[in-house]
């Protein structure tokens, strides 16, 4: 996301989901869409039956594979390599758009500099791919008129996530996709709101609507508004949070509707770092391994039982109405933080959401034109800056949201960790349909836990073969950092050398295996790329 | 060497031939349809070259306008205006089929020509495909046909190897090629959007219109789809010219049609006439009439889509329009001929049983309509008919004919609607007098009886009963008990005296009538 | 383009059938296989309609709009004809409305009330089927109510793209199934719920709302599914006791009404038993039970002294990418405002 | 003895058989059919098996190749005998007395219309015209027509194929 | 096939082909589905073997199907500058009666000709 707002100005999906239908080409990399956004692959399943092509990216033979014109099956994180290969054969082939960059664009220059070594031959050798299929995808993707990247976690969720995701916008600029109706540059987004939580500032760097937190004018702005002092240093992420807590730096720690032991990268770490810290408070609607650390644990009210809204995806603020009574003592969490704040010593007095809607769109500019009279029957996709405004339905139409897009070419670097001797596998991690996230939810729906009830482990054929391992046997998998049990299923979904697991399943917890090292810049852990070894148990 | 040919009749005295004009099967019986070479020395590919070389695709298609050629298929739709259209249609890739989906009972004249005459259907199709420009076509013909489909593959190779079919053919910069899709058992692929289904490789079954194949067919691209027959009148048109063919048959329906006669009748076989010509002609003179000399009772006359004609319609000219008008229907050209003995209920539940067990069952009046018109006529054959039946069956018919998706669906009544209007008393007679008058339908025939002039009783009749519904013994006189009798005729062939007569005999001839008087008195009495 | 429907010139434009024309209109045209995503099948029939000029009935699904043409839905001779069709398909059907979980949502029962079916005429034989198919945690499949109207198929094939289910055999014996009839999920059905959504009549039934209520009881409230970023529009059927019986959806929004197996049959986490109900707090390494004062002061006390003695960048929270926008923005707000840090994060990252 | 059989028939089904016919098509829709064809001629019938394979090689989905195989008359899920005995029921055979031929057809063998007789040496299945209409009432046992017919001929015409 | 005139020519070369050939004995048989179902296969070997058996060099012609379903198997017999005469219902015995009498004597077969062809 910060890779796209360096280049464009804004991180968001720059098209709407209903545009997808609408491209000649969709190039989807990092994305197992069907099983994660189910309803977005119907889309570019739709696309398919109009016409479009459509280029998957990824290691695994995921099942829009079946689909797909083409599929690439690069190498785990060898995403950046690809992408310079594609850009590569798109300037030499001359598939560019040359107006485009000139009007629109700055620093194309530094394209034109890196992508010279990047021929499709040697980014064979790097990727896996082969290179006559570099080039098929260069031009399927160069000479469409409307082309639509996708892509989601498989390439943010690297160290070099932020330069996988600048090389996806250099592509996109290049042939100019970004600014145009079924084009653009579209990640998709993984938890229900996860555009809401990003707009409204639960970051530590900045305020809702993406101001700066060490901005002096917006400091003075929120101060005014909130009627207090306010800090201008740059907060801590959530892996800073808990390298803080074992520094002792951090003391009390509020934790609202997540569940870190199983979703982030070394969970044993994570697990030591609750069980230290001093303070813990957990809300949320079930019993979590988290919460098993709290010193308080306050019951939340679910999504039906609360008003408010959520920003899905595409930018769209929708409104959520309450359709049940809370269950039990629950409250919806905007309540119970009121409660605390006003005993802290402020006195904050909403009566309803819909009030704190008012308030977030008279300090948050792209929301200025949200009201829960407007989007009662359907929802506004921002930047709405006022009242009148109908929404934007895709960014960056004659202009950049920074004026000029950058193009920020990077290097090929190889993942943090790479498999050797003691660990001669690679692990990746990724979702399941029918589960999401931690299961706090999906693991409480008796029939999705009965269809998918534990973990089962892809592992390829001669993998399998070689370990003498069958379907539905147990295997012991081992990283640096721990070690988890879990099924296996024998598959040609994964190549040689690759084996993939879901972070679903406490059981079975990827996540202990997981390399927690960090992109740079987002600080976005490496959870697609770890050595592994695996053993009979 | 003297040959004696006197009093041999030549072939133009033969009944059979004498009143044919044969176009479309010139070549057919004469030529050898497994040599190209035979096909060029009877003026093969000169209606090709001729269009290839000094026409343009608009010449040739006012030209098949100009002919009043209709489409042979059925519908009798104007072929240069279908052709027309595809031509109209835009799109970088069109293709042109031919419809060998024969699939009538009782119809053959496709098959005639694809396996006489193979060669003139390619040449139509490849100046079809040159008219609407389309560079690839289908020639989707039935599994049933293997000959047919072994003589057009060699048709094919052959027509390649002179090239002329294949890259720039005569020169003139057109590319044409042609492949052969075998049907895999669906009547409803004669269906032109369920055949192109199948060629698909999905299920054949049709598709509503809008979109027409014309615009968005085969793979959703341009298509045009002429039946065998149709395409072999083309290279006629071009090489005789559109006026010769247009002198040909009626105002409204120009050129010749190829019958297939069955049923009772004389002489089965393929028959050309000119448009026009009547029924009585085509079943009395060419078919020579109806066989054993019994009374013609009907002629069935484009398969399940078309009706059965009476008597009182056998002097209607055979063309689209009038055929329509009696209820009937051109339909590809099958005319099955009924006698005296044949049983128009039962006809009309043959027709619908067809095409009920070959309706896709996409769309609900066909699917489930015909399915509840069957149980009722197989109802009245049965003898169980109830009187609202009639009422029941003229609905169903009304709302299957008027709500269905395809062609199959909304012709599939016609048999049942025919029978009804001419043959209404038949059915009425199954159901109110429990009488089948063909003396077709098992439940409702006449029990046998026992002419006891000449029983010798020798209990052979006894023994054979497998209901035991004879009583008599040894050297008496036996008798059937008629109530419970229920004409399985497993007596008649064991009596040696013939003594055993099926009932409704006695009315018909002489030597029964004292067992008629009999009979008679017993009603009296 | 101007046209005429029952009388009303209405307003259209070029490439609309009559039946979307039609329902922009709010005339109603009875239809059972249409479906606004799926292209038109032209397989029930029910939306004949007459045109002026036009000899025989053509279905409205179908049928392109020119202008000028005057257009009749409901004339007593299509009246009769449809009529004719409910009747053709309740003779195939297995009628037991009275206890039909459908019965009050059901399309085939409401056309029988609005044509007036009394008594079918032309009863006889029905398909053979091979039994109720419960083959799977989500929902269960009744041949014998099943009118083929093809929705669940075309779905399946067109916008979920697996073609799980198909047409077996062909004509009256034609049925919907899956390859030899194996389970669902042996042929990579992804329960997606699309079919069942859409089903007209009780063929298709969520498992959860089997013997729950009748629909009539059932209190509507419009969501929006808690899973991935779409941000599916749902309708979370409720009972009389706040339980949520089963998941429907409406097709103006985003989703257009289709869902995922998660939105369309993972919703009833809500009323888990496992729901945390009251504030939990641990004393001695075990959770008791408390009320929200004390939970809630002393979350205050321990966030306000550490804030005190150590300054507000000892204290971090992490919000939620699963809460709603509004408390998003509270939590930065009650960290940057009240403890005065500026570390607040949520897993977007994650 | 039987239920051994069967599983014996089952181990036999030699998937190589129709991998081969697979290699010769290209990965497309349109070629369903003729693969199917050829792949029955090849295995008398199309077992279960050997449909999951054509789906996978084409790349659609086992329903869908499932859904077309039961659409067309001329494809079988089950084993057929070593002779097909197509009985004409065309509009010329019918008037001139097919049902009969059928009836005695069925009584011989012992099964109905579309059965296959228990050592799988007849399969009896009745028949749109086969187009032999002069020759009404005809059968086809394999490729050999036997026209004219009447009932008595039929334990004769049996007998020439080992009955 | 690159022109008019390549057709042309080869349409010469045939025909008079055809018409070298007609200065021979022909024999024409239907081999149409109907005439096949009939019995013309049979008929056919017959033809061929006795026509070996007797050394006699006959052009055996396959053709399509004439039209008269009922009386296939139809074979023709057409001796040089002679009408082609048309046989039909024929048996195998029948076929080598064609041979012995008409093709080798010159006698119509009178009890089972069906017409004679008047060009």
């Amino acid at each position: 996301m910060a890779g796209l707002a360096k280049s464009f100005g804004s991180g968001a999906m720059t098209n709407s989901i209903d545009e997808i239908e609408g491209a000649d080409a969709i190039f989807v990399t990092g994305s197992n869409t069907t099983e994660a956004h189910p309803v977005i692959a119907y889309r570019v399943k739709k696309a398919k039956q109009n016409g479009s092509k459509l280029i998957v990216a990824d290691p695994r033979k995921i099942d829009l594979v079946k689909y797909a014109d083409l599929w690439l099956q690069q190498k785990p994180g060898t995403d950046i390599a690809l992408l310079n290969g594609l850009m590569h054969v798109i300037i030499r082939d001359d598939l560019l758009d040359k107006k485009y960059i000139q009007k629109r664009t700055e620093n194309f220059e530094a394209v034109e500099d890196i992508m010279e070594k990047y021929d499709p031959e040697h980014v064979a050798e790097i990727t896996g791919v082969p290179a006559e299929d570099i080039v098929k995808a260069a031009h399927m993707y160069g000479e469409a008129e409307r082309a639509s990247i996708l892509y989601a976690m498989g390439i943010t969720q690297h160290t070099s996530g932020t330069d996988n995701v600048l090389s996806i916008a250099c592509l996109a600029m290049l042939t100019g996709n970004v600014g145009k109706e079924n084009a653009g540059v579209n990640p998709l987004r993984g938890q229900n709101n996860v555009q809401g939580a990003c707009d409204l500032g639960a970051l530590p760097n900045v305020y809702p609507g993406y101001q700066a937190v060490d901005d002096e004018e917006v400091n003075k702005k929120f101060s005014e508004a909130w009627g207090v002092e306010l800090s201008d240093e740059v907060g801590l992420t959530v892996t800073e949070i808990f390298d803080g807590i074992e520094e002792d730096e951090v003391k009390a720690l509020y934790v609202m509707g997540e569940n870190p032991v199983l979703s982030d990268p070394d969970s044993n770490h994570i697990r030591e770092a609750l069980e230290q810290v001093e303070f813990l408070v957990v809300q949320d609607i079930f019993m979590s391994d988290t919460a098993e650390y709290a010193d308080v644990v306050l019951p939340a009210a679910s999504f039906a039982e609360k008003d408010g809204t959520f920003t899905n995806s595409e930018r769209k603020v929708q409104k959520l109405d309450q359709v049940i009574e809370p269950i039990g003592e629950s409250k919806s969490d905007w309540e119970i933080l009121m409660e605390l704040a006003n005993r802290l010593g402020h006195d904050w007095d909403y009566s309803s959401a819909s009030e704190i809607m008012d308030e977030i769109a008279r300090v948050s500019p792209i929301y200025g034109g949200i009201s829960y009279e407007r989007i009662e029957e359907e929802g506004l996709q921002w930047p709405c800056p006022d009242y009148d405004h109908p929404g934007t339905k895709y960014l960056h139409k004659g202009e950049f949201s920074r004026g000029l897009g950058q193009f920020n070419p990077a290097e090929y670097i190889p993942p943090a960790e790479k498999p050797d001797e003691d660990y001669p596998y690679v692990l990746t991690t990724g979702r399941r349909l029918f589960h999401f996230h931690t299961r706090t939810m999906s693991g409480n729906s008796p029939g999705l836990e009965e269809q998918y009830s534990e973990e089962l482990m892809e592992i390829s054929l001669a993998d399998a073969q070689r370990m003498e391992i069958e379907d539905g046997d147990r295997v012991l998998v081992s990283s640096r950092r721990g070690e988890v049990e879990s099924k296996v299923t024998v598959t040609d979904r994964v190549p040689e050398g690759l084996v993939f697991m879901s972070f679903h399943f406490a059981e079975s917890a990827a996540n202990v295996l997981t390399n927690p090292a960090l992109d740079p810049v987002a600080k976005i852990p490496e959870y697609k790329v770890c050595a592994v070894n695996i053993e009979k148990s | 060497m003297a040959t004696n040919e006197e009093n041999i009749p030549s072939y133009q005295d033969l009944d059979f031939y004498k009143s044919q004009r044969r176009l479309a099967l010139a070549n057919c019986g004469f030529i050898d349809p497994e040599s190209i070479e035979d096909y060029i020395a009877s003026d093969g590919y000169q209606a090709l070259s001729k269009v290839l070389t000094e026409m343009k695709p608009q010449e040739v298609i006012d030209e098949v306008k100009e002919s009043g050629l209709r489409g042979r298929g059925g519908g009798g739709f104007p072929t240069g205006m279908k052709w027309q259209f595809a031509y109209d249609a835009s799109g970088d890739k069109k293709y042109i089929i031919c419809n060998a989906d024969e699939g009538d009972p009782g119809a053959f004249m496709d098959r005639g020509l694809l396996e006489g005459d193979p060669h003139s259907i390619l040449e139509g199709m490849i100046i079809g495909g040159y008219a609407i420009g389309a560079d690839e076509g289908y020639i989707y013909i039935r599994a049933e046909y293997p000959l047919a489909i072994k003589r057009l593959e060699k048709a094919i190779t052959a027509a390649e190897e002179k090239g002329l079919l294949g890259e720039d053919i005569f020169g003139s910069g057109f590319n044409f090629k042609l492949q052969i899709k075998a049907g895999a058992g669906a009547f409803v692929c004669g269906e032109e959007t369920g055949l192109m289904a199948s060629i698909e490789g999905e299920r054949g079954m049709p598709t509503p219109r809008p979109p027409f194949p014309a615009n968005k067919g085969l793979w959703d691209k341009p298509s045009n789809i002429n039946n065998v027959e149709t395409f072999a009148n083309i290279p006629i048109i071009i090489r005789e010219g559109a006026a010769s063919f247009k002198e040909l048959g009626t105002e409204d329906s120009s050129g010749t049609k190829v019958f297939a006669l069955t049923g009772m009748i004389e002489n089965t076989g393929l028959a050309e006439v000119e448009m026009g010509t009547t029924m009585r002609e085509i079943i009395f003179g060419i078919g020579g009439g109806i066989q054993d000399d019994k009374e013609f009772k009907a002629v069935q006359i484009g398969g399940p889509s078309g009706g059965c004609l009476p008597d009182e319609k056998l002097d209607l000219p055979i063309d689209y329009d009038s055929l329509i008008e009696a209820g009937a229907m051109m339909g590809s050209g099958g005319l099955v001929v009924m006698d005296e003995n044949s049983c128009m209920v039962d006809v009309a539940r043959f027709f619908l049983n067809f095409v009920q067990s070959e309706s896709c069952g996409k769309c609900t009046p066909c699917r489930e309509g015909t399915r509840r018109m069957l149980e009722i006529l197989n109802r009245i054959t049965q003898g169980e008919g109830e009187e609202e039946d009639l009422e029941l069956l003229r609905t169903l018919a009304e709302s299957v004919k008027k709500l269905s998706l395809c062609g199959l669906g909304k012709t599939a009544p016609n048999p049942v609607l025919s029978t009804l209007r001419y043959f209404e008393d038949e059915y009425e007679a199954h159901i109110k007098n429990d009488e089948c008058p063909g003396g077709v339908c098992q439940n409702l025939l006449p029990g046998y009886i026992i002419d006891y002039e000449k029983c010798i009783g020798c209990t052979y009749c006894i023994d054979a009963c497998p209901i035991d519904v004879v009583d008599g013994r040894l050297e008496e006189i036996h008798e059937i008990n008629e109530e419970d009798c229920n004409a399985c005729g497993a007596c008649e062939p064991e009596c040696p005296v013939d003594a055993i007569i099926q009932k409704n005999y006695i009315e018909h001839f002489p030597q029964y009538r004292h067992l008629l008087e009999e009979d008679e008195e017993e009603v009296e009495a | 383009m101007k046209l005429t429907i029952n009388g009303e010139k209405l307003e259209a434009t070029e490439g609309q059938t009559i039946l979307e024309v039609a329902q922009e209109n709010g005339i109603d045209i009875p239809n059972l296989c249409y479906s606004p995503e799926l292209k038109p099948e032209g397989a029930c029939r029910m939306c004949v309609v007459d045109i002026e000029g036009v000899a025989d009935p053509v279905t409205a699904c179908t049928t392109e709009v020119s202008a000028g043409m005057v257009v009749e839905t409901e004339t007593p001779s299509l009246k009769k004809m449809r009529k004719v069709l409910v009747e053709l398909m309740l003779a195939n059907h297995d009628v037991e409305c009275l206890t039909c979980d459908k019965a009050g949502d059901c399309k085939l029962q409401d056309y029988a009330y609005r044509y007036s079916v009394k008594k079918v005429r032309f009863e006889g034989e029905k398909t053979e089927f091979k039994g109720i198919k419960d083959d799977n945690p989500f929902f269960i499949r009744d041949n014998r109510k099943c009118i083929l109207c093809y929705k669940c198929v075309n779905l399946c094939k067109q916008v979920q793209g697996e073609a799980s289910i198909n047409l077996e055999n062909r004509g009256f014996d034609t049925r919907v199934t899956t390859a030899f009839d194996l389970p669902l999920e042996e042929i990579n059905c992804q329960f997606c719920g699309l079919c069942v959504n859409e089903c007209p009549t009780g063929a298709l039934m969520e498992k959860s709302a089997l013997r729950k209520a009748r629909n009539w009881e059932l209190k509507k409230g419009s969501t929006i599914c808690p899973y991935c970023g779409v941000g599916c529009e749902l309708e979370l059927n409720i009972d009389e006791n706040d339980q949520i019986v089963k998941v429907t959806t409406n097709s103006d929004n985003v989703n257009r009404g289709q869902t995922c197996v998660k939105g369309k049959f993972g919703l009833d986490f809500v009323n888990s038993e496992e729901r945390l109900t009251k504030p939990l707090i641990k004393e001695e390494g075990r959770f008791r039970e408390a009320s929200w004062e004390e939970a809630l002061d002393k979350v205050a006390d321990n966030f306000g002294r550490i804030r005190d003695e150590f300054g507000g960048d000892a204290t971090a929270a992490l919000s939620s990418a699963k809460c709603t926008n509004e408390e998003n923005y509270l939590m930065q707000k009650f960290m940057r405002a009240v403890m005065g840090t500026n570390s607040v994060d949520h897993c977007a990252r994650l | 003895m039987c239920s051994q059989q069967c599983d014996c028939v089952e181990e036999e089904l030699d998937l190589t058989l129709v991998k081969e016919i697979l290699e010769g098509y290209e990965k497309k829709q349109k070629n369903l059919i003729p693969i199917l064809q050829e792949t029955q001629a090849e295995y008398g019938y199309l077992p279960q098996e050997v449909l999951k394979e054509v789906a996978d090689y084409l790349g659609i989905s086992f329903s869908q190749v499932y859904g077309v195989a039961t659409f067309y008359s001329q494809f079988y899920l089950e084993p057929r005998g070593e002779y097909i005995i197509r009985v004409c029921m065309g509009t010329a055979c019918h008037v001139r007395g097919a049902a009969k031929i059928l009836d005695e057809l069925e009584g011989e063998l012992g099964i109905e219309d579309g059965g296959t007789t228990d050592d799988l040496l007849f399969t009896i299945e009745s028949v749109a015209c086969i187009g032999a209409c002069g020759l009404a009432p005809v059968i086809m046992v394999n490729d050999d027509t036997h026209g004219r017919l009447t009932p008595e001929d039929v334990p004769e015409i049996l007998a020439q194929y080992g009955e | 096939m690159r022109s008019v005139a390549e057709l042309d020519n080869l349409q010469k070369e045939v025909q008079s082909k055809l018409e070298k050939q007609a200065e021979q004995a022909q024999l024409i048989i239907g081999m149409g589905t109907c005439g096949i179902s009939a019995g013309a296969k049979d008929i056919l070997t017959a033809l061929e073997t006795e026509l070996e058996e007797r050394e006699l060099e006959v052009i055996v012609k396959k053709t399509g199907c004439i039209g008269l379903c009922e009386k296939e198997p139809l074979v023709d017999v057409k001796l040089p500058g002679e009408t082609r005469v048309t046989y039909g219902n024929l048996s195998v015995e029948d076929a080598r009666r064609l041979i012995s009498e008409h093709l080798e004597n010159g006698n119509i077969v009178r009890d089972l000709v069906v017409a004679k062809m008047e060009e």
